[in-house]
């Protein structure tokens, strides 16, 4: 948790109403949505907000339909953003893989909720954090990031428009319905107060535009529908021009470009914050809303004189593994407290290799892991 | 006549590997002139055409062509479109289906596209059946009629997709052949020019994987039924029942006025701004 | 670690025990300057059934968002009184809603009736939530009662200003005849 | 190119000539006022018609539907131009290639001065 | 009318906790009501009946009732009750949607449904409304009303979801209302028989989440509305335009014979068998 | 491979179509697809054997529909299934969760094509196996087998459904494009050879059924629609007589018996092939067309005095770690050749903790790796 | 329970009492015949008006359509039987209660040899 | 490792490859009794262009499906020998369609007009396929004849088998005069 700006107006917002702030902020002129609890107050509070910023809100028939037109509205210069929950998120999981191979910016929020299915609608989860890597279909490139306070649904939205800008991808923003319902004080920054980046445009002449063409950053420029530069974008794995291809030699540089432009900038993606984790013994490694509970344990766990440290995630892909691995053979051992049956646990280990003992809390009847809770268990280990 | 090749070709990306991947004597390229040469007779600049097509064979056409081109996921391409049209409402977006895409997987968007009013125009290309996968039956495939998926006979009823498109509530709609090429590209402009959502069915052949098992010929033959079959819609009240109960209409069957979902939504931000100053 | 102060606000559905929860946090927070989180409790759905919402303020940023041990318990019907009086703080105050909470579980607790109140005085039964609100800014200084008041003017519909802050009054002048009378 | 598609001569089938008449493709419905206006003369003139080989792929539309029959089918599937002589330009041929491998232009008389 | 409680209270799950979570005055309870007294009336065993819903307030119907009960995905009610009829055709499968449920994401079920003429009853408790996530615009919500996602006013068209129906192919189509419950017994019960996809659109009440915020006041005043603004549809003949611009028909509007098919499967079951054993 | 069985009839197949002859012998009578690439042919053969035998086959009209539908189908007591492949299963992730939390057995394939998004959809590849295991919002159990020839792709075919009537889940099926399309000779088994598992039904009387009563399997007995055991069935976490619950002390045992199914009988579950692995020094984990390469290659090199192993991963997930382990710590080292940037061997290193050195192969051209990339890396290594 | 329900009386407003007329429910227009035949008589006979305030949530939808204002809604919005004698039986409030809590029941008389 | 015997048939699309390829793998495994395997590829649609089938025999079971290095290969096109010829063995065998194929790369191909064959004795060009693979068993013996014209006849559609038998018989012949020839 950053300093709390104070220069700013000061507002009661939820969690899902400071999204809006922040996607407002960084420029998002485009919103398309399906409601779904608890992520429907994003929807709402859009539908308000964006017309009278000239931008445009359209409920579309179910999620499916969302993700494809916010892709289009990006197609076409918009910033463009959609909320959903679970259900609605494993159904914009094709689209959200058009959205990779394209290289279509654009932010997808997920307010997770208890799963598998319909499972607990209006209790909070965070079981959704593999999947938001994995489900779509075939390597893909993607990023994730994970908020924890109605300030960072802010901060971290904004972040997210710039890195979906910069890197032309989706970037998904996963919150958890504890987080989206939490109202908070919190001053919403000036406009010249917040970075702002917008995507990369082509500046050569038309004919010279290579569409998909490598640079050294892996990220092309990127035309946008009526601006002159014609070219053809599509799903299919394709050359440097956009056209389809099954050359081996054209499909191995593109797949790898677009896994290389996020893996090589990893130190711009990755974010954590972190708190006395310099001399931990203990390290708790937690994300979302259990990262609050998570951080007053390890708080009250120094006051004991556990030598506990936090670190919170903020980016869970690319997952941040050089940052955490140099701890890993420093520390006596971790903790991934999670609203799961381990997923982010499961990334800690696979790095691990081993180098010190990793344990989790794990909870999934659909209530928020209490700082007692960890500090019980901080205090065991 | 005469230039009408030099016109097409005025518009075909060059650097793209001609001939196309279309079957001998497919429609889907007759489609594609009707398109261009009523692009070209509008008179629109390259930059401000945008087209979009979803998978099939169908869905390969806009490659083909100088245009700002996207080419989505299956049954998805109105979605896409709906998002470029919103965020920049002076595009021509214009939309190639194919029947399967349309209206199997896709059903829900077109109806809803059509219900929603955005000034889109969709392109069906209807050859009754899946060409692209190799002949499994469509929405529009008729009954009895035989399919990979349906080597006994077809016992599902088919859609009309005119017909979905009006009662959905579009603003035009109109059926076309490609054998009836030239009227075809009348529809198609006028379809462009429509504000609102206008639907261009064109009733195509895939005798690769329809015509052939349905033993109703090749691309010739196939043609020359729509010759025979089609009615235009202007006649059809002098003919009775029987004459028409073979026969499909073709022309403009709907043309109405509603109001467009863009210009709507322009009051809906002056509302939003006129609340917003008063809140402050 | 700072002051760190937790209400919970129970009720039923249809008692207006969300919307008071946002007051007092807007009141505490925006008003105030305090750092606040207020968060609720849903039921199977959206509608319906019990209702609870928790503000917590402190004066440094908040880690954990919900009331760990309650220093303050607003219990508007039976129900919510008995299911949470054992999370409050040992000195921590309950306040309940004399109108439908007739067995109290302490005798340090504080009933007031508000929806009586509220109807009586008001003749909108809708309003007893601010009554309850003015009441516990007066009883417990959680809110200065020009914040609550400024809070409470932000929130509610137009046209219904005047009736709630006379409900806010009646709540505070309920507070201050029970203080004198104890 | 033009060469190539010119190297057969056909017999006409009395079947053919009837579908001649009953062809009805060049009237636009639409705007019936333009199109009658441009309807092809009867008066001699002449035609080039080009078939590029290279994207043509032999479905026979242009054979088949050509109402002066002035396009064939070659035993190989290729079309070839029979009787460029009969063409009335009327570029049914032309629009309804899918491949766009047919060009009909009226062929250009060189004139006295027209040298550029 | 004695007994019709007691009548209900047979089919009611008594181990799930009553009384049921809709708001006071909810049209689903009176729909449950009915849809019960149909069953009821047709005298089926409740093993043989199954209820199949999608998720919605309308969707927490099946809970409350003792038959085979499938709550299934948002949109997706049919095509689960799909693969229940064609995997026991003798059960009656019956399917309760709401009108964002039948209509918005699941649409295209809902269309092909209706095309492919399965024999299954498709009853749409349309309130024009999201009703459990909080009152957003649905394909039913009426041009102009407000929403919590059209807070200024609406200005997408509604679908006819009993129209879309009949062009779809639907069987049999018919319109009922809460307040018509008696009627509404009556149409449950004829669509329940009807060999064939059957839709009963029921005009129901949802104030609040749409009543409220247009001003239509609560349950009460809705039901009136309802008692008001409807038509039988054998009634409409003799009522001119004008009566009618404000009002909706009520009844059956369709009814019609089409081969249905499981039937129609059982042929291409014969047909697959002949052809194998000529293969051996 | 297991030893080819002479005495059933003799057929050219290719996986696709032995797939089919699979379900049938198992008993598969519900068949509901979509067409794709390269899947198509399990749908059409279906369409045209099923009917013959008494079942029923039906096109959707995409392949949500068709995931619901086969869902439908199994709680009316059919076997049922359905094909495609990447595009398709991610447009199944949200209804295969229902299937999961609502124990419902039915088989699911995905012949894996080259993605993301419409990808390569003539080319071989396999990169869904973390989707596979993630693909759908919350925590879920899931059974994955994976096949690499046509006699597999008939043998696992039965074996899923076997497995999905035993648990009561859903069984995943990764085949591939060169699985799928090659033809092969096989026996096809007379029924009598093949065992068949049908689900365990109520059969105590219908007032004392229970639907989601935890016993020592942890899979409780089936009704299904019209046999008298009338039941509630919901994608909603749920009590053990299937209504909706938001009880933790419901939630939590319910959750954990539906994973638990899987885990504890992790024994029947985990399937491998392995050859020449005794005394292995380099172990080749490999799965798919990508198993018959390494498997060759392991052959080579062991010509060539390179002692390496083989082991096959039929069952994927849950992720055969039981059977992993041992080796981990007696191999020098491990190579993952695979048709994608690294999925299963990201699972090798994260049970692996640093016992032993875990090299890969990725080929993400659309082209099967071959056994000389193979042999030539083992000789190295 | 039955007790509960009958503990007030109420004043009629015309405007109620015009509605009476114009209740269109019992008639049931697929089966006419049927429900023709059917009709409440006009003859007095006695009913029970229960209501179950268990599951009752004061919706008012019983009171404000009861064609004989048999059912009116208290100051705490719960319903109440007051003129139980107009009630026909015809059976509005029952089935259209959204909650299943209002069951009307022909009274029955007790006669000479009825006991069981 | 046991006998492997790798086969290569291309041409382009409408050929007849991919049936050719099934016809002998037909042939080797189910008649013959050999284990086989049978692949093919694609081009960017399942439609046109390119085509090729490979077929692999063996005397056990076939881990790797695709040919490595073929033993034999057929080619029906120019465009199609001059892509595959350099992948087959040192000591393969190269069959071409010489109606097609022209340019022949080395002095030890056999060419045959398959294409030639089938249009001047069977009036069927599209029956080049089968000629080919009657040239095929009897010049490398890969299946035996009488399998082969087992799988041919279990294959082709009905009332085309006459004509299939035909075309078996011509390229047969053909092979038994280019091999006294030789
Ligand atoms: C989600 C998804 N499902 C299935 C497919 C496979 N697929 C590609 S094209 C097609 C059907 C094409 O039919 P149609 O839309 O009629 O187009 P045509 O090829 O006939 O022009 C299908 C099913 C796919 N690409 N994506
Ligand atoms: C895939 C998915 N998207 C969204 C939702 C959230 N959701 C639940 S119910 C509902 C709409 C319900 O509206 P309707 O079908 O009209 O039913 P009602 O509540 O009005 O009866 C929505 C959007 C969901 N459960 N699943
Ligand atoms: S398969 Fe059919 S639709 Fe596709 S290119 Fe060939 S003829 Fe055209
Ligand atoms: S229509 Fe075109 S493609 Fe067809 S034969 Fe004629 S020139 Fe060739
Ligand atoms: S322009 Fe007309 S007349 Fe001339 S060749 Fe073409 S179709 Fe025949
Ligand atoms: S929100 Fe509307 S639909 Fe839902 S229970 Fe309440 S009144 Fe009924
Ligand atoms: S209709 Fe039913 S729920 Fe409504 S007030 Fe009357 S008894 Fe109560
Ligand atoms: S039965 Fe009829 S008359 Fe009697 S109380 Fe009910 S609605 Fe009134
Ligand atoms: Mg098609
Ligand atoms: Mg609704």
């Amino acid at each position: 948790m950053n300093e709390q700006a104070t220069t700013g107006r000061q507002v009661l917002l939820q969690g899902n109403e400071a999204m809006v702030e922040g996607a407002l902020a960084a420029g998002c002129t485009f919103f398309a949505g399906y409601p779904i609890t608890p992520a429907t107050e994003i929807s709402e509070v859009m539908s308000v907000k964006l017309p009278a910023v000239g931008g445009t809100f359209v409920q579309m028939e179910d999620e499916i339909a969302s993700m494809g037109a916010i892709i289009g509205a990006s197609l076409a210069g918009a910033k463009s953003m959609t909320a959903t929950s679970g259900p609605g998120f494993s159904l914009m999981q094709e689209n959200l893989g058009f959205a990779c191979v394209a290289e279509v910016p654009c932010v997808v929020v997920n307010v997770m909720r208890g799963g598998p299915s319909t499972g607990l609608p209006t209790n909070v989860s965070q079981a959704d954090v593999m999947q938001a890597r994995w489900g779509t279909h075939g390597d893909h490139p993607i990023i994730v990031l994970a908020v924890s306070t109605t300030k960072e649904c802010f901060d971290i939205t904004v972040k997210a428009f710039n890195l979906a800008e910069k890197y032309r991808t989706p970037v998904i923003i996963l919150s958890d319905e504890v987080v989206g319902h939490t109202r908070e004080k919190i001053s919403l920054p000036h406009p010249g107060e917040i970075e702002v980046i917008d995507r990369i445009r082509p500046n050569m002449p038309p004919e010279w535009y290579v569409p998909y063409e490598d640079n050294s950053r892996g990220v092309p420029p990127m035309g946008i529908f009526g601006d002159g530069y014609r070219y053809h974008v599509t799903g299919l794995v394709h050359d440097v021009r956009g056209f389809p291809t099954q050359r081996p030699d054209e499909i191995v540089p593109f797949l790898n470009r677009i896994h290389r432009k996020i893996s090589q900038h990893f130190f711009d993606i990755l974010m954590v914050d972190e708190e006395l984790t310099e001399d931990a013994e203990i390290l708790v490694v937690a994300y979302g809303s259990v990262a609050r509970s998570a951080r007053r344990a390890v708080r009250e766990a120094r006051e004991r004189g556990v030598k506990a440290g936090m670190m919170q995630l903020i980016t869970l892909w690319p997952f941040p593994r050089q940052i955490l691995e140099p701890y890993l053979s420093r520390v006596k051992a971790v903790l991934v407290p999670e609203l799961n049956m381990g997923q982010v646990s499961r990334e800690v280990k696979r790095i691990n290799q081993g180098a010190t003992r990793v344990e989790t809390i794990n909870r999934i009847d659909g209530n928020l892991i209490t700082p007692e809770e960890i500090l019980v268990r901080l205090i065991k280990m | 006549m005469a230039e009408v090749t030099k016109l097409i070709h005025k518009y075909l990306r060059h650097d793209k590997k001609f001939p196309h991947v279309w079957c001998p004597g497919c429609g889907n390229g007759i489609v594609l002139g009707s398109l261009i040469r009523a692009i070209d007779k509008l008179g629109y600049e390259k930059d401000d055409v945008v087209l979009v097509s979803g998978i099939g064979c169908s869905g390969r056409l806009p490659v083909y062509v100088d245009f700002n081109t996207l080419h989505t996921t299956h049954g998805r391409a109105l979605t896409f479109a709906t998002g470029v049209k919103l965020a920049n409402p002076n595009l021509h977006v214009i939309v190639i289906m194919g029947d399967g895409d349309a209206t199997a997987i896709g059903g829900n968007h077109f109806i809803h596209a059509a219900r929603r009013n955005l000034n889109l125009t969709a392109i069906i290309i209807n050859n009754n059946i899946y060409g692209m996968t190799g002949g499994q039956y469509s929405p529009t495939t008729p009954y009895g009629a035989l399919a990979t998926t349906a080597m006994y006979r077809h016992i599902e009823h088919a859609f009309s997709i005119a017909e979905l498109a009006v009662t959905a509530g579009a603003a035009m709609v109109a059926r076309g052949t490609v054998y009836h090429a030239n009227m075809l590209d009348k529809l198609i402009e006028k379809a462009i020019v429509k504000r609102g959502f206008s639907v261009v069915e064109v009733v195509s052949n895939c005798h690769t994987q329809y015509g052939r098992r349905n033993k109703l010929g090749g691309a010739v033959e196939m043609l020359r039924w729509q010759k025979d079959h089609a009615v235009r819609v202007e006649k059809t009240a002098e003919m009775g029942e029987e004459e028409l109960a073979d026969r499909f209409t073709i022309g403009v069957l709907v043309d109405r006025d509603l109001p467009i979902y863009t210009e709507e939504y322009k009051k809906i931000r002056e509302a939003a701004r006129a609340k917003m100053a008063a809140a402050r | 670690m700072g002051y760190r102060y937790e209400v919970r606000l129970s009720g039923s559905g249809g008692q207006g025990i969300i919307m008071a929860g946002i007051i007092l946090a807007e009141a505490a927070g925006v008003h105030d300057g305090k750092y606040v989180c207020q968060t609720q409790s849903y039921g199977p759905e959206a509608r319906g059934g019990a209702s609870k919402a928790e503000v917590v303020i402190s004066d440094e940023e908040i880690d954990y968002p919900k009331a760990i041990k309650p220093d303050l318990l607003l219990a508007m019907n039976q129900k919510s009184c008995d299911a949470y009086f054992f999370d409050l703080k040992p000195e921590g105050t309950l306040v309940v809603d004399s109108t439908f909470v007739k067995q109290i579980p302490t005798t340090r607790a504080i009933a007031l009736p508000f929806t009586q109140l509220a109807r009586a005085e008001l003749k909108k039964e809708m309003v007893a939530n601010i009554v309850a609100l003015g009441a516990l800014a007066t009883l417990t200084k959680v809110v200065s009662l020009a914040s609550l008041e400024a809070a409470v003017l932000g929130r509610v519909p137009p046209g219904t200003e005047e009736l709630n802050r006379k409900a806010l009054e009646t709540g505070i002048n309920a507070a201050k005849l029970y203080m004198q009378g104890h | 190119m033009g060469d190539e598609t010119a190297k057969k001569t056909r017999k006409k089938t009395p079947q053919e000539s009837l579908q001649e008449e009953s062809t009805d493709v060049p009237v636009d419905p639409l705007r019936k006022e333009a199109s009658e206006g441009a309807k092809p003369s009867r008066a001699k003139k002449d035609y080039d018609i080009a078939i590029f080989m290279g994207w043509c792929k032999g479905c026979g539309i242009c054979a088949a539907f050509c109402p002066r029959q002035c396009i064939e089918m070659d035993e190989d599937g290729s079309p070839v131009v029979t009787q460029p002589d009969r063409c009335t330009g009327c570029g049914f041929c032309e629009i309804h290639c899918p491949d766009f491998a047919i060009s009909v232009r009226a062929r250009r008389k060189k004139a006295v001065g027209d040298d550029d």
